[in-house]
């Protein structure tokens, strides 16, 4: 007994392979768990629930490829949910290493299964249920400008089609006709949008953020001027939880909590350890 | 009266104004109040390159124009020519009172920073109300004092810059369909033109302490010059050095210093090259070797430049070798995973890692520890510190690896560039201790003064 | 001269680039940029340098035949193909560098192709050059295509307006005979895709896997340095385990079931431990580190600090 | 579902290469000396290409070009179309102000003349440490100042009073740590030991929170391997 407790200290690769299989056995079995929600993405959900049809939501996605396995999930769920309400989606990347992953999201959505038309095609149509204005420069600045005129700042979306003619931009002439922005972000773009989209122009805010932002995003959430806030991968599953979509941050979390649960188990172990190393060596010497 | 018009007085702007009010209440009956902007005024926008343009702001009643449609901006150049929209296509909305015209802006020069010289233009603000119906036609009352009701009739330009023309009566125009809006002018601002500044105002508090910071490390080197010599605390880390370097020459094992992915442009990676000056000097006295894996071509340099300094300040500047610092490569995880087979195959029996880190930390410091050697680990990033503390054997935390390069030295003007951190430290607290209390009293004077929205 | 001069040039770049962020006219702006532009040429020759240390290492140990010299030969061999293939086919299409192909799709003008020349109408080409290699696609309607090689560069601006019509010289259709005149074609720029694979095949998922190694690192770290030694070590750990507990779904959800009158207790925890003691001390740090990188910068900018010149000098 | 030639062979390479890397976690081994030097060599070939089209063309070659006057066929294509006229632009040849400085780092092959490598080291260094000094001021120490300050403008209830307090205290006393020019006992002992603890704390939290980060890079990566190489997941 005590030869593997000495095998377990000694040899950390003994942990490895305890992570090793705590990660492959849920992705290959999937779990289904209980994903309790949180107020802070509840409050995305309810806010995005109260809009009509026909109300106009804008998606920023201000991340990149090295942030994709958290805010991925939560670009396709909101995305999800606002087709499902029959909002109408206005999608824009405030950099350019957004700008694919954000027109790969929309791919996924429009043409999953759920929106599919009997003809076979997806039902929602570029320029009349959605639309996207790709890579555009200028950060904060770009958002001022989008306060002060869309179709003027953005002439035409990432097709080349002009704003005016698309039936989806109808009535859209700044942030007052805009029911709700929810930025995507692995960076600063939430200061921003709090400041100059919400301060500025009054526009509702939401952000959906890395697991390492989310503490930052509280006082914003706390004072109002975020309605709503996801945070990381179990945000992600909390949104899909909430529209009843479970995807891939819902399995990604179950495993997430395996390791996490892993981990706490390796911190007791090492202490129980600890302790008992502490005193056998206190019983060995008296002194 | 020339220099009036550039600066309307206030019993001018007050006059415009009750007199606009006054006209509204005329005409209310008709419910089409056709009240002009007054006091329209125009400026360079400051603290900028000039790019930002000309900010024109105007006055308008509050109440009795509750029909305004918006304001269109119109500018023309200050030695004549047409007066053209400067706010776009689309009119303001009515509860704007200001706009800044960026089209006023130089052309920037391309492929640099430099700007066109701009043109001086005059701004008229023009409010723009629906057109009546066309059976009764409310006149535009003659009393509004600053500006004139325009016909609707063809493009902008068509309008009257005069003030105090008679203005012909929207009746008399032909009527199109639909209406097109009434338009009325306000008299013209006086000329404003957008220039680069030389001194960006908001940057003040930012410049004063500076020059205060600057100051006091200034005089307090002359201080310690005169003999007074500062104090510094134990840092256990630091303390550690030469053991570390003893106990790899007594293992015959090289050290391995790593100085992160840092360029050299940060801070944390000069520091990182001043301890490597100190390690260098004592290895090269012990006769062990000092490997440098880097990330950074330039800081490669810097590096080799400190090693064979200090081999030369030892006496032994044939004993460098300037192969032991080389590089890498630039990507982080591939030069991550080298240093990583560097650890694994020369087993070295010190490891210091020193400098900007990011994810790699842990990646090194684990391998580190799994190899036995002794750790020493320093690095700004406080996100980073926590895995430095979990593996390494003495960690250096943010400002301590700063303070490094003077405890280590010994030298005497750097010691007090470190007892004026310490002011500055003071400084703050008190700042941030009185700021708060004067806080609840509601005076932020203090707040303001740290407020960086002023400085963009 | 030899210490002098660095010091004064280190003294004059400092104090110039402090005055300047004070100094928002365009000369200052230009100034900004022209010395950006300037360390960026500098870091071109560093780099010469730095990769000629790494050739040199790896030489060195295949001639000497040192340990492990095999894999040195694999060094040079990446370095060599990878930089190759990129030079290679950046030369090929040198207008666009080491992008990727780039197709243009073009629905809604016309083309009329004749043998050796193809007139493209539409707006999409407004202004585009068509350049040597560049292939043009026809679009048959039942599905298919084929292609030509566009034989000498021209430009939609070439014949004095951009208005969107291009006549391009180009070699024989791949399937032999010109497509009858229609509408569904594209333009396809070939780019650096050879050099661009091996991005995404060797170098990405290299580097995702090194990063995803600390996975396993951050689980033997915490085993090894998470023990309650003493005050501070005790609450460095429990610290961690709060906010990892926080973020483990099914424990918030047995938390709940379990003592439901303080269900959100694990999150509001987490919570407070970021949003308080933590932003407390991230706080100090930043201001500890602003000043002492402010200290750092003077002692570099007024010369009390010379090790990176190589001692006193 | 059909993929091209080069995208299998290519998540054939991709995997195995992964696995390489993660062979590591058991014992260093030819298969990771093998990754990693590779991983060494094509990040190092592919910089250097990089480097080429997007630093030195624009920034050495291309300036030096113009300032002589010479142009290729395509850059006069392009001037025409943006229509303007070929002519040398004497002023951009400055750019043989930073070539000679860069040029000075090969004096150290120059027996005696080392001592110039100091030069361009002096300048990038002046240059960056004084653009440095204003911002560092402005983004740390003037934000953290103002957002610590700020807060206590509207205390509204009791809890946020009480945080808000502890955060100012945490603040000050973190700040007592890294005092350098006094030993820490007595008072000041006790202020830094206390700010030693939110330190701890602190710097548990951001352990805590890197945890959720890293294992979904990992989960990720064991989904490329289970789903696109060996299709055992669904798509």
């Amino acid at each position: 007994m005590n030869a593997i407790w000495s095998f377990i200290r000694t040899d950390r690769r003994f942990i490895f392979l305890v992570v090793a299989v705590t990660v492959i056995v849920p992705v290959l079995v999937t779990i289904p768990f209980p994903v309790p929600v949180s107020n802070a993405t509840r409050a995305a959900f309810n806010t995005m629930e109260g809009l009509k049809p026909g109300d106009a939501v804008l998606l920023s996605f201000s991340y990149g490829p090295s942030s994709m396995a958290e805010v991925q999930p939560q670009v396709e769920a909101v995305m999800r949910h606002a087709f499902r309400k029959g909002l109408r989606v206005l999608t824009v990347s405030l950099f350019p290493d957004a700008a694919p992953l954000g027109s790969r999201a929309l791919a996924r959505v429009v043409d999953s299964d759920e929106f599919r038309s009997e003809s076979g095609g997806s039902r929602l149509v570029e320029g009349t249920d959605y639309v996207n204005f790709g890579y555009r420069l200028g950060t904060d600045t770009l958002i001022r400008r989008l306060g002060q005129n869309i179709p003027q700042f953005i002439e035409t979306d990432v097709r080349g089609e002009r704003l005016d003619a698309l039936p989806v931009m109808q009535g859209i002439q700044n942030f007052d006709q805009i029911a709700l922005v929810v930025d995507f972000a692995a960076g600063d773009s939430p200061d921003w949008w709090v400041v100059d989209g919400q301060g500025r122009y009054g526009v509702k805010v939401a952000v959906g953020v890395t697991g390492v932002m989310v503490s930052q995003q509280f006082p914003y959430l706390n004072s109002g001027q975020l309605a709503g806030l996801i945070g990381g991968g179990v945000g992600a599953a909390e949104y899909e939880n909430l529209i009843n979509a479970p995807a891939t941050a819902t399995r990604r979390v179950a495993t997430l909590a395996f390791v996490h649960l892993l981990i706490i188990a390796i911190v007791i172990f090492g202490n129980v350890l600890y302790f008992r190393e502490q005193r056998a060596a206190a019983e060995g010497d008296p002194a | 009266m020339r220099e009036r018009a550039g600066r309307p007085s206030v019993h001018r702007t007050l006059g415009a104004v009750v007199a606009a009010i006054t006209a509204c209440l005329l005409v209310l009956p008709a419910a089409y109040a056709q009240v002009a902007a007054t006091d329209v005024q125009a400026s360079d926008i400051p603290n900028d390159d000039g790019s930002r343009g000309v900010q024109v702001t105007w006055q308008f009643p509050t109440t009795g124009a509750e029909d305004l449609k918006g304001f269109v901006v119109l500018r023309r150049p200050a030695d004549g020519g047409e007066l053209k929209p400067a706010s776009g296509a689309k009119p303001l909305a009515p509860k704007e009172r200001s706009f800044a015209d960026k089209g006023a802006a130089g052309a920037s020069v391309k492929g640099t920073s430099l700007r066109e010289p701009s043109v001086p233009y005059v701004y008229v603000v023009r409010a723009l109300y629906p057109a009546p119906p066309p059976e009764p036609v409310a006149e535009p009352s003659p009393e509004v004092a600053d500006g004139e009701a325009v016909a609707p009739i063809g493009p902008p330009a068509a309008a009257p810059a005069e003030p105090g023309a008679t203005p012909p009566a929207a009746a008399d125009a032909p009527q199109p369909e639909p209406p097109p809006d009434i338009q009325v002018d306000s008299s013209e601002s006086a000329p404003a033109k957008a220039t680069g500044n030389w001194y960006h105002t908001g940057r003040t508090p930012v410049l004063l302490a500076t020059i205060l910071f600057a100051g006091l490390l200034l005089t307090l080197i002359q201080l310690a010059k005169a003999g007074k010599t500062p104090k510094i605390r134990r840092i256990p880390g630091l303390e550690a050095v030469d053991e570390a370097i003893g106990r790899a020459t007594e293992m015959g094992r090289p050290i391995l210093y790593v100085p992160g992915i840092g360029g050299v442009g940060s801070i944390a990676t000069m520091s990182a090259m001043n301890i490597y000056g100190h390690v260098a000097k004592k290895a090269g006295e012990l006769g062990t070797a000092v490997r440098v894996p880097c990330r950074d071509a330039i800081v490669m340099q810097v590096m080799r430049t400190v090693g064979e300094q200090a081999y030369t300040d030892i006496g032994r500047p044939d004993a460098y070798r300037s192969e032991d610092v080389f590089f890498v490569t630039d990507s982080q995880f591939a030069y991550a995973a080298a240093v990583d087979g560097i650890m694994v195959r020369e087993k070295p029996s010190a490891i210091f890692l020193q400098g900007v880190f990011y994810a790699e930390s842990l990646i090194l410091a684990e391998t580190g520890n799994s190899v036995g050697a002794i750790q020493i680990a320093g690095t700004d990033r406080d996100s980073q510190v926590p895995f430095f503390l979990a593996a390494c054997d003495y960690t250096l935390i943010g400002e301590e690896l700063f303070a490094a390069s003077a405890y280590l030295s010994h030298d005497i003007p750097l010691l007090s560039t470190i007892r004026a951190q310490d002011i500055g430290k003071a400084a703050l607290m008190i700042a941030l201790i009185v700021g708060v209390v004067l806080q609840f009293a509601h005076i932020d004077a203090i707040a303001w003064f740290f407020d960086t929205d002023l400085a963009r | 001269m030899r210490t002098t001069l660095p010091l004064a040039i280190c003294l004059v770049m400092g104090l110039l680039m402090l005055v300047q962020w004070f100094v928002p006219h365009p000369l200052s702006m230009e100034l900004f940029r022209r010395v950006n532009d300037w360390m960026l040429t500098i870091g071109v020759f560093a780099l010469v340098l730095g990769i000629g240390s790494l050739i040199m290492v790896h030489t060195r140990r295949v001639r000497r035949q040192t340990a492990n010299w095999p894999y040195s030969v694999v060094v040079l061999l990446g370095l060599v193909v990878t930089a190759g293939v990129g030079f290679v086919e950046g030369f090929a299409h040198p207008l666009r560098g080491l992008e990727t192909t780039q197709a243009l799709p073009y629905e809604e003008g016309t083309y009329t192709a004749k043998a050796g020349t193809i007139t493209i109408r539409d707006a999409g080409v407004k202004g585009v050059t068509l350049e040597k290699g560049d292939r043009v696609r026809v679009l048959y309607e039942g599905g298919g295509h084929t292609d030509a090689l566009v034989t000498t560069t021209v430009s939609d601006a070439d014949d004095g307006n951009t208005d969107g019509v291009v006549t391009a010289a180009i070699a024989a259709w791949r399937q032999g005979v010109p497509p009858e005149n229609g509408t569904a074609f594209a333009v396809i720029h070939p780019g650096a895709d050879v050099f661009n694979w091996i991005y995404e095949y060797f170098y990405v998922p290299l580097d995702s896997t090194m990063f995803s190694i600390l996975a396993f690192f951050i689980a033997s770290a915490a085993f090894r340095a998470f023990r309650a030694r003493n005050l501070e070590a005790t609450l460095l750990l429990l610290s961690a385990c709060i906010i990892i507990l926080g973020l483990t779904t099914p424990f918030i959800y047995v938390w709940g079931k379990v003592l439901p009158m303080i269900p959100e207790a694990p999150t509001a925890a987490k919570d407070w431990i970021l949003e308080v003691p933590n932003l407390a001390m991230r706080r100090a740090i930043m201001l500890g580190v602003g000043l002492g990188s402010v200290a750092q910068a003077f002692r570099i900018i007024f010369g009390i600090e010379r090790t990176y010149l190589g001692g006193g000098g | 579902m059909t993929q091209s030639m080069s995208a299998t062979l290519g998540i054939w390479i991709a995997a195995i290469l992964t696995l390489c890397l993660y062979s590591f976690l058991y014992h260093d081994n030819p298969f990771y000396k093998f990754a990693e030097h590779l991983f060494v060599g094509v990040s190092a070939g592919y910089l250097v290409a990089r480097q080429y089209f997007n630093a030195f063309l624009p920034y050495v070659w291309e300036p030096l070009k113009r300032g002589v006057g010479y142009f290729s066929e395509r850059d006069l294509r392009q001037l025409t179309q943006a229509g303007e006229t070929a002519h040398a632009q004497p002023s951009e040849l400055i750019v043989v102000v930073p070539i000679i400085l860069g040029l000075l780092f090969f004096a150290q092959f120059a027996r005696g003349h080392g001592w110039l490598v100091r030069i361009p080291v002096s300048f990038a260094l002046g240059a960056s440490m004084g653009m440095g000094v204003p911002v560092v001021f402005k983004e740390q120490v003037y934000k953290q100042m103002n957002a610590a300050i700020i807060p206590f403008d509207a205390l509204n209830g009791s809890a946020v009073a009480i945080n808000a307090i502890i955060v100012l205290v945490g603040t000050i006393a973190a700040l007592t740590y890294f005092f350098f020019s006094m030993e820490h006992r007595g008072a000041v002992g006790a202020v830094s030991r206390v700010g030693m603890w939110f330190l701890m704390i602190g710097f548990g939290s951001a352990f805590g929170n890197t945890v959720m980060n890293r294992v979904m890079l990992l989960i990720q990566r064991v989904e490329f391997l289970l789903r696109e190489w060996l299709h055992l997941l669904p798509t």
